[in-house]
Parts: C-alpha cells; sequence; structure tokens
C-alpha cells in the first residue's frame, strides 16, 4: 500500500539504493528509516545493519518518528533519514556534542509535511483502521471510506506542528532525497491551541492544566521519544533527593512536564512527538511550542538550525530579557 | 482570593552567596527594617538555582520565590547570574503561561553593598504576595 | 422460549439509571478525547454507537495508577497506621469486553497468589461485570490466538450480544442472574434472536485478522532465551517508555513509594513497568540495564515464565500495545519472529 | 542427598492486609564497618507485647523494614530464631532507605512485616557436614543460619565457615568471627582481599581461599552468599570440588519491593526471588542466572 501519487515512487528508490551503498561500502554500521508499520497507515522505525532490509525503507505522509532520538543510543557510524524537524535535532544534539557529525550520514528528506490520523479520524468519523486508503496529492487529500473516494485539502488533516513549520527542507544534510516540496502552512492553525490558552485567565489556564495532567499516568512516552531528552537518569528517577514522586498525582505530573520542557528549550525542535505519542491525549505541543516560542521571543534563539551555536542555556548576551529583574 | 488580615506570605530566598546573601546581612547589620517574611537560602551563585527549586518550593506551599544574585559583570564566577537570567526568564514566563501568578517568582540584581535595596526588595514582594493572597495552586490532593 | 432474555437498546438508559440506584455504574466515555470507563452520570447512551475498546484497560477500575495504601501520623507515643476508607458503594462496569474480563482473571490469579492482596480483591469482590461482545474488532486485535471469542466470555456477570437494536442477554454468574431478574425493560429472547446472536458472534470472530500461533511458538520461546542477537534486533528500536505495559489488561507490576509532610505522611502505590532501566536497579549493579533484556522480559514474562507458574498465557489479544506503541512495536511480530528451534 | 525444588516451602502468613507494618522499636545499633558505605546492625523488638511472643520465622527469611514518610526496604533477619529476645538485621549505607535507617538512633520507630520469603531447609541440613561461603554483608543472612547451627551444635556434623571482605575494616560481624574461631567444632576460615598492616590472617578472595581449604564434597552442602561477582566465582569452585549443583544452596539478592510475589520486579525466569526464594538451589536458578542475573 502507497500512500503517494507514483512520481514520489523514485524518491524511495534512490534512498533504497543509497542506503544500500553506504552498508554496502561500510561507510555506516546502521541505517535508521521508515519500514511500513504492521497496522494501516503506519511506519515503524527500522534499525539495520543487514544491507537486504533497506528494500523495506519507505517514504510517505506517516513517516512521524523523530529517528534522531535513537542517535544517543546507537553506538557507530549511523546512516539516518531525516525529516526538517529531524535534522534540526540532529544539529541540536551535535551542538549538544551528544552526537559528532562525522559519525552520521544525514539522508534529507524535503518533508511536505504529514497527515495527523486523528484528524483523518475527527474529519471522516471513522477510526483508521475502518479507512480502504489515504492518499496525497500536493495541497489535497483523498481519503477512501467504504470504496468511496473523498477529496479533502491537506491544511485539514496535517499535524499542527506540520502547519506551523518553518524549515521544511533540513538544514544539514550528506545527500537531498527530491526536491523541495510546496510548503502548505498555517501558522494560525498552528498556534491556535495556544492562542486560546493564551486567551484564558491565569486561574482558567491553572485549571485547564491540572485536568490534563490529572490524566497524565506517567508512561514517560512524551520523554523517551524526544531527541532533545537525552539524560541518562532523568530528574524524575532521582530518589536522593526525591524532588518529584514517580507517582501520577496531577501536581507532580505538572511539575515533570513544565521542568521538561524547561531543560529542553533550545533543543525542542517542535517535531510535535510527544503529543503525538501521548496515550492520554494531552496537548503537550501546547506547552513545547509555547517554550519555542518563548526561545524565540526572548532571546531569537531558534533550536537546531546553526551547528556551530552553543546551546541556548550554555550562552547569552550582554543586554537582553531582564525587564522582570528588580 | 481568601484574604484574611493576619495572614502573611512565606517566601523562599535563593540568594547568591557573593552578592545578595552578603547584601541581605548588610542590611541586618545596618538595622534596615524589612519584612520577617523571607526565609534565606544561600547559594554558590544564582546560576545554581534550578527551576526544580522554583516549582518545588512552591509545590511546598511557599506563597512567592526570588532568586537573587550579582548585578550582570559582577558575577564571581563571571557568567553566573548571565545563565541564571535567561533560565529565571524562560521558566517565570512558562510557568505564566501554565497559570501561576506571575508575581510568585520574582528576581533581582542585589550587591553586597546594597544592603537597603535588599531590604526594598523584600518589602515589595511581601506586598506584592499580600495582594494576590496565598498559594493554593498546588493544594488540593485529589 | 429460549430462557434467555433480551432488551432493547433504547431501554439500556432506564437500566443503567435503575442501576445506579445500587451501584456505581462505570460505561465507555470519549471525555478529552480518550476512551475510558467513567462513571455513568445519566446523560446519552452514544457510547453504544462509537465504542470499540478503552484506551486504559478495566484493570484501572480495581488496580488504579495510583491509589493509597495506607496513611500513618506521627506523635510522641509513635507512628498511628490508618487505612483509608473503603468505598462501600458496589461498582458495576458495564460495556466490558471478553480480553479484558479474562484479563481480570488472569491478574486474579496473582493477587491471590500465596499472599491476598487486599486493595485489588476488595474491588474485584464488589464490582459486577456486564460484558458486552465485540462487532468491530481492530486490526490489532488477536484474541482468537488466545482462545478468547470477541463476542463471547464467562469472565461476567452478564454477556449482552448486539443483534440489531436489541441486545440478548445471557446469564453467567447467580449474582447476573438475580440482577437481571428485577431489571425492567428485559424481554424473553426468541429462537430467532438467539439464531441472530451466534451469526454476529461467527462474524465478529472471523474478523479478527492479525494470528499468533501459541503452540509453535510455546517450543520456540524457551531456546529463543538466550538468542541476544535476535533479541537485540527486536528491541532496536523500542523507546523502553511504558505505554505498553501500563495499557496491557494483564500487567500488574507496581511500585511503593511514601510521602511525608511534617508529621504527617501516607504509602502510595503505582504503576511501574519493566521498560523502565530503573524498575531493576539495584545499588550494585541492574540485571536488566540493556534495553534488549527488557523488551525479552516483557515477552517471556507473558508467555513463558507466567505460563509456568500459573499454567495461562498472560495476554488477551487485545491489541492495545500495538495500537500504543508510539513506535508501532508489535508483539505479534517479535513472537511470530521467533527462530525455529536450532 | 539432593533438594530437588525448595522452594514449595512457602510460609504464608495469616489473612488480613498484607502489607500494613507492625511498629518496632531499635534497641541497639552496632556498628560493623565505617565509612562511606558504612554496614550497621539493628537490634529491635516490635512495640506491641503479644506480638513480640508470637512472632517466629526462620533462618533465611526477610522482611520489610519501614522508615515512614522514606519508603520500606527487604533486609534479612540476621538474628536466628533460637534466640528470642530481640531479633537483628544489617544494612549496608546505600540507597535513599538505608541511607534513612543509618540516620534513626536507638528508641527510633520502624515499621516491619515478615517474615517472607522461604529459609534455609533445616531439616534437610541435618546430618550433613556444611561449608558456608560469605562476602562481606553476605554474611548476614548466613549468620542467622550458623547461630541456629550451633545453638543445636549436635544435629550437624563438620561446620566450614569461609568468610572474606575487602579489607580488615570491612569484615563484619567480627565479634561473631572470634568466638566461631574459638569455638573447636567450627573450622572458621577468615580472609581479606587486601590486607594491610593491622591484619596478620590469610589473603585470597573468597573462592581462592575455598580453592586452598578444600572441603570434601560428599554429605556436604555448601551455603553461599555475598556479591554478585563472588557468587559467580564460588559456584564453578564449588563444582570443580565435586559439589553438584543440588548440595549448593545460596541466598539471591534481588531487588524486591513488596516482598510477597506482587509487584513484579525480583525474577529470575518464572522465579520471584521474594515468594519462591529467597533461598535457591543452584540446580534451580543455574538456567536462567547466567543470562538474567
Amino acid at each position: 500500500m502507497s500512500y503517494l501519487p507514483t512520481k514520489n515512487r523514485d524518491v524511495e528508490q534512490r534512498l533504497r539504493d543509497e542506503a544500500k551503498s553506504l552498508l554496502e561500502q561500510g561507510r555506516v554500521d546502521y541505517v535508521i528509516g521508515f519500514e511500513p508499520g504492521s497496522l494501516k497507515f503506519t511506519t515503524t522505525p527500522l534499525i539495520t545493519n543487514n544491507k537486504d532490509d533497506v528494500d523495506h525503507l519507505v517514504i510517505n505522509p506517516f513517516i512521524v518518528n523523530n529517528l534522531s532520538v535513537y542517535l544517543t543510543e546507537i553506538k557507530g557510524r549511523v546512516g539516518i533519514i531525516a525529516k526538517g524537524c529531524d535534522s534540526r535535532s540532529i544539529i541540536s544534539l551535535i551542538q549538544d556534542k551528544q552526537v559528532v557529525r562525522e559519525d552520521i550520514v544525514i539522508m534529507g528528506i524535503p518533508c511536505p509535511g504529514l497527515i495527523d490520523l486523528k484528524k483523518v479520524e475527527r474529519l471522516v468519523g471513522k477510526d483508521r483502521d475502518e479507512l480502504d486508503n489515504i492518499i496525497r496529492d500536493g495541497d489535497k487529500v483523498v481519503i477512501t471510506v467504504d470504496g468511496q473516494g473523498k477529496e479533502y485539502p491537506i491544511t485539514e488533516v496535517l499535524y499542527d506542528n506540520c502547519l506551523g513549520c518553518e524549515f521544511p527542507t533540513p538544514q544539514e544534510y550528506d545527500v537531498l532525497l527530491g526536491e523541495p516540496a510546496p510548503l502548505v502552512t498555517d501558522l494560525t492553525a498552528s498556534r491556535q491551541k495556544i492562542e486560546m490558552l493564551e486567551g484564558m485567565s491565569q486561574q482558567q489556564r491553572w485549571d485547564f492544566w491540572k485536568d490534563e495532567f490529572s490524566r497524565c499516568i506517567r508512561c514517560y512516552a512524551c520523554r523517551n521519544i524526544c531527541p532533545a531528552c537525552f539524560c541518562e537518569r532523568c530528574f524524575v528517577e532521582e530518589s536522593e533527593p526525591q524532588w518529584v514522586l514517580p507517582v501520577p498525582r496531577w501536581q507532580d505530573n505538572l511539575i515533570f512536564q513544565v521542568v521538561r520542557n524547561i531543560h529542553v528549550a533550545g533543543r525542542c525542535t517542535d517535531c510535535g512527538e510527544c503529543e503525538r505519542a501521548c496515550p492520554m491525549n494531552i496537548p503537550l505541543r501546547s506547552l513545547a511550542r509555547k517554550t519555542y516560542d518563548l526561545v524565540d521571543e526572548l532571546f531569537h534563539y531558534k533550536s537546531g538550525t546553526d551547528k556551530e551555536a552553543s546551546p541556548l542555556m550554555t550562552a547569552y548576551e550582554q543586554a537582553e530579557a531582564e525587564d522582570f529583574i528588580r | 482570593m481568601r484574604q484574611d488580615s493576619q495572614w502573611e506570605p512565606k517566601i523562599v530566598g535563593f540568594l547568591c552567596r557573593w552578592c545578595s546573601y552578603a547584601g541581605a546581612d548588610l542590611a541586618g547589620t545596618s538595622r534596615k527594617k524589612y519584612p520577617a517574611n523571607i526565609r534565606i537560602i544561600k547559594v554558590p551563585c544564582s546560576g545554581r538555582v534550578d527551576p526544580l527549586f522554583v516549582l518545588k518550593a512552591l509545590r511546598l506551599g511557599f506563597d512567592g520565590v526570588l532568586v537573587s544574585g550579582c548585578h550582570p559583570g559582577e558575577c564571581h564566577y563571571q557568567t553566573g547570574n548571565y545563565y541564571a537570567r535567561r533560565r529565571i526568564a524562560i521558566t517565570k514566563k512558562l510557568l505564566e503561561y501554565i497559570g501561576i501568578e506571575p508575581q510568585r517568582i520574582q528576581a533581582s540584581w542585589v550587591s553586597a553593598s546594597e544592603g537597603g535595596k535588599f531590604a526594598q526588595v523584600v518589602t515589595e514582594v511581601t506586598r506584592e504576595l499580600k495582594e494576590i493572597g496565598p498559594n493554593e495552586l498546588f493544594a488540593d490532593q485529589k | 422460549m429460549t430462557g434467555k432474555k433480551k432488551i432493547s437498546k433504547g431501554n439500556i438508559e432506564r437500566l443503567l439509571n435503575e442501576w445506579s440506584q445500587e451501584f456505581t455504574v462505570f460505561v465507555p466515555s470519549q471525555e478529552n478525547g480518550v476512551a475510558t470507563l467513567a462513571k455513568w452520570g445519566g446523560g446519552d447512551t452514544s457510547f453504544l454507537a462509537w465504542y470499540r475498546n478503552t484506551i486504559t484497560p478495566a484493570k484501572a477500575n480495581f488496580f488504579p495508577p495510583m491509589e493509597e495504601m495506607f496513611s500513618f501520623r506521627k506523635d510522641r507515643e509513635g507512628y498511628h497506621i490508618e487505612l483509608p476508607p473503603t468505598d462501600e458503594r458496589k461498582q458495576l462496569i458495564f460495556g466490558i469486553r471478553p480480553c479484558d474480563a479474562r484479563a481480570l482473571a488472569i491478574l486474579d490469579m496473582t493477587f491471590k497468589d500465596a499472599y491476598e492482596d487486599p486493595y485489588y480483591l476488595s474491588k474485584r469482590n464488589n464490582t459486577v461485570l456486564i460484558g458486552l461482545g465485540c462487532l468491530n474488532p481492530y486490526d490489532s486485535c488477536f484474541c482468537t490466538s488466545l482462545g478468547i471469542s470477541p463476542a463471547e466470555s464467562t469472565d461476567v456477570d452478564l454477556m449482552l450480544t448486539d443483534i440489531g437494536d436489541q441486545f440478548l442477554i445471557e446469564e453467567i454468574t447467580q449474582k447476573g442472574r438475580e440482577l437481571i431478574a428485577t431489571a425492567s425493560g428485559v424481554e424473553e429472547a426468541t429462537e430467532a434472536d438467539e439464531g441472530k446472536a451466534k451469526e454476529v458472534k461467527e462474524a465478529s470472530y472471523k474478523k479478527v485478522a492479525k494470528k499468533i500461533e501459541t503452540e509453535d511458538i510455546k517450543e520456540k520461546l524457551l531456546p529463543a532465551f538466550n538468542n541476544q542477537d535476535y533479541w537485540e534486533r527486536a528491541a532496536a528500536k523500542c523507546l523502553s517508555c511504558g505505554i505498553c505495559t501500563f495499557l496491557c489488561p494483564t500487567c500488574y507490576c507496581f511500585d511503593i513509594n511514601d510521602e511525608m509532610v511534617k508529621n504527617q505522611g501516607e504509602r502510595l502505590r503505582s504503576w511501574d513497568s519493566c521498560a523502565f532501566p530503573i524498575y531493576t536497579k539495584m545499588p550494585m549493579e541492574n540485571p536488566r540495564v540493556e534495553k534488549w533484556r527488557r523488551v525479552r522480559q516483557r515477552v517471556y514474562h507473558k508467555y513463558e515464565f507466567y505460563p509456568m507458574s500459573f499454567g495461562v498465557i498472560a495476554c488477551t489479544g487485545c491489541g492495545r500495545c500495538i495500537r500504543q506503541c508510539p513506535v508501532n512495536w508489535d508483539i505479534t511480530q517479535a513472537l511470530n519472529g521467533l527462530p525455529a528451534k536450532i | 542427598m539432593t533438594i530437588a525444588d525448595i522452594s514449595h516451602r512457602r510460609k504464608f502468613l495469616k489473612t488480613g492486609n498484607v502489607y500494613l507494618p507492625h511498629t518496632a522499636k531499635i534497641e541497639k545499633i552496632i556498628d560493623e564497618t565505617f565509612g562511606e558505605r558504612a554496614i550497621r546492625t539493628f537490634h529491635f523488638n516490635f512495640k506491641d507485647e503479644k506480638l513480640r511472643e508470637e512472632f517466629t520465622f526462620e533462618s533465611g527469611q526477610f522482611a520489610e523494614y519501614s522508615v515512614f514518610g522514606i519508603g520500606e526496604a527487604p533486609f534479612c533477619i540476621s538474628s536466628s530464631p533460637t534466640r528470642k529476645d530481640h531479633l537483628e538485621f544489617a544494612v549496608l549505607r546505600i540507597g535513599k532507605v538505608t541511607n534513612a535507617l543509618h540516620r534513626l538512633g536507638v528508641g527510633a520507630e520502624i515499621g516491619f512485616r515478615g517474615p517472607y520469603g522461604n529459609s534455609f531447609p533445616l531439616d534437610l541440613l541435618q546430618g550433613e557436614n556444611l561449608v558456608f561461603v560469605a562476602g562481606g554483608i553476605g554474611l548476614a543472612p548466613l549468620r542467622s543460619l550458623i547461630w541456629n547451627v550451633i545453638d543445636n551444635r549436635d544435629k550437624y556434623k563438620n561446620v566450614d565457615i569461609i568468610y572474606g571482605a575487602r579489607s580488615p575494616s570491612d569484615l563484619c560481624f567480627k565479634y561473631d568471627l572470634d568466638t566461631w574461631d574459638k569455638d573447636k567444632t567450627v573450622n572458621m576460615v577468615t580472609t581479606v582481599d587486601r590486607s594491610d598492616e593491622s591484619w596478620t590472617g590469610r589473603v585470597g578472595f573468597v573462592p581462592k581461599v575455598l580453592e586452598e581449604v578444600a572441603p570434601s564434597a560428599n554429605n556436604a552442602i555448601a551455603i553461599v552468599c555475598g556479591p554478585p561477582i563472588m557468587i559467580r566465582f564460588t559456584f564453578p569452585v564449588l563444582e570443580k570440588l565435586g559439589f553438584n549443583p543440588e548440595q549448593m544452596i545460596t541466598t539471591l539478592e534481588k531487588r524486591m519491593k513488596c516482598g510477597i510475589g506482587k509487584c513484579g520486579r525480583c525474577n529470575i525466569g518464572n522465579l520471584y526471588v521474594c515468594r519462591d526464594g529467597p533461598v535457591f538451589t543452584y540446580a534451580q536458578i543455574k538456567s536462567f542466572i547466567s543470562s538474567e542475573y
């Protein structure tokens, strides 16, 4: 099942050839990419050193994972497929000296934006496994249900972060697969939830986040899927002193999420994976994107755009945001 | 916001030992009058203050958190206060977005010679916290 | 007459209201965009249309993500321990699926083994389960491979099967029989109703597409235990988060933590996961620090160790771990892909 | 003489909330070793009189000790059931609960629930030669059995104790070592990995010293406890000396939490160390021990 019109199939083939040659020539020990998932409209990360596996590599509108999360874990040289936000996460890891640029071969993919299956389900009123097909073509998408195809504008089904994407073409790559795609964005739609929250009063916002975080079950999917969260032992796993109890109480959940977002400030590239991974449908991106915007607003710093720049929290300007200091 | 008159805000102050802590000392030795609401924790530098300290303090029921360090350029470790400035800026803005009253997180530059300024900062912070009432953010258990 | 009963979907609301006099009734709800079991507020029964299965399993009603074990207070004489007040009011869960109901039976084995777990069992003995057959299993469901039929269950008190605009009611336990005897809006079911129900059950059984061969897997598992290469490959993409274990209806691992402020404190039990590295961390070493050991543990505990201790596979094929996994790690692929016995 | 499978000797407590600790008072604290990872033995007794009389346990069993507000941790009961006046347990200061325990003084109150786990199979050890092999704080669980054996000395044949620690200052229960050394019926061998000027005794790792002492394997049972690294090297030595896996017993240290086979974290293969152990024969855990332990 390919979810792309025929003209994009050759990019997939180029990717497979590229990955195969990397492994055959021994330029990398592992290749990280996407292969078809075990469920409809899903892909799953493929991490392999076996050159025959590369034939499963795919590119389609469902390659959602930020694969750079594996870079801090895999030893040796790695060939990695990177979308726009993924490549910025790689740059951010390079800035943090977690990864050495020479050890990575980046196969960049200009990303036209990915399809959010939750939005498709809300739009069509059916669960994803009840749909026949979803095919994207430029700024339209055709969703087939019970044999009936219906066309929708793509902006109705793209992820919020894709709608607000500033760098769809990878910033850093060794090979670029396919030409930069026409960027379909809608910044207001992308920040719509955040603006709604900013419009609320202080007490309303607090009650909003209190309700959201009372659903959190502390599965840590948001932290473990985030490439910017690469600590050996997270502060919530500290027992001496025990800052935060590993118990899913809303107070501890809230402190965990807020401090995590401060820790990844200047590293988060708004790839939207934290919100997608959350099984309890907590709008984590409304927190992550807000932190991303704050960092941009306060320090004119866009995470993962300059390999040489020192990380946000280890640098300073002589005169910058201090209106709040007495 | 319930406000019985005798309620006094409890403030935790993270004071950098080189400047602000010395400033607080000076305020004491020069008999400067200032409210006794502040509990002082001496830190080696304002850059040592982790956002987790701020949230833990609010979680335990403090009404306000003050982080005070040396003026930019005077830091004993050259850059500690610059890092602190960035960290507190983001912490304060994000906590406002979450729904914590901005007055609960305060920051100030107080040098070792500014005993008066320290007294004035504590007075102002106490007054502001009195206006917005006690911290019941993390109150209910369920 | 067949001795079986039925009730029209229209009367379900009245039935639930009736039951709410005596029980705290839980029904599937889609509050905040997450399908969970929530208290029945007397509202609408629209869940009958969209409900397929909940994100958090029914286990959460008996073994919640967090619960207080006891509280303690310190004074001059020393510590005084107090159990939390138990909710005397009986619980009723309406719409539990056969896979989750079987999972509770599997959990019972551990929570009753050697020492009885008072927290789980007090809730379990205090709850009535009303099963609801699946018409529309997910593509990630594989309950039929574990000997479970999506539309039949013997682990509930009453079993409802959707036969168009009515539900056929099968009384499974005495508790169920008494419950339905006094319920209003219940009619006698006809031969045709029962035939229809049989058809529905067979149709939904066939709809479960995903399969695993448990017999074949049984032989391959032990020899593959030390096959580090296989498990490293299988575990490569896992993120060690807790979704698959927390949302699994047969996972029961928990952590115990204390908290004390001044001289008043409590001991809390909360969900824990073998996927987390610190789960087995000891001060000197951690036997499962490598990710592949942790992924292997989850598979072997369910398909090898639990059968060795209790004689039943600790998995009911509900498919949550496949549906909700952020990297689509599929336990059926790991099991079907086991190398043949060398 | 083989001990087929001693895990079926589960000890059950009467019903009631099995997680509720009894309160107990610390009566005496002995500093076994000092320094960063100090070891202390705590003598304690239940506050509730009736419980003090009724309480029974067997050598090898452990219990969960609570420092209220900090947490709970499992330690073996290191005193012998033959001595009823008080109970003892030894704690190495290494984590959150152990640090809290080390901060407690005499008279402080702790929580105690147990005894849990199976125990050393005394009935099967009778009439046998016993070889105790212990390392560091690993002597604590064996100590309960050693005193139990000495208090019923006639029921057992030879007793060899091979105990070692990293350095002379790391030796625990020195007062017991002296008593056992003077006891004619016990062959006490103490060794240290690294000697210092105050030490005149044997120097060498426990497995090596065991090989030198070379106790005979017929009609003998070896009881081993110590850090995992020592256990891993001791079993092969015992096998070389002719002990078969059924003749080797160990009490394992694994991350335990609930102590009653519910919380899931202390498994070795399908066995839960707290429910099916902590006392195992090497035969039981041999298949999983290499890859899992």
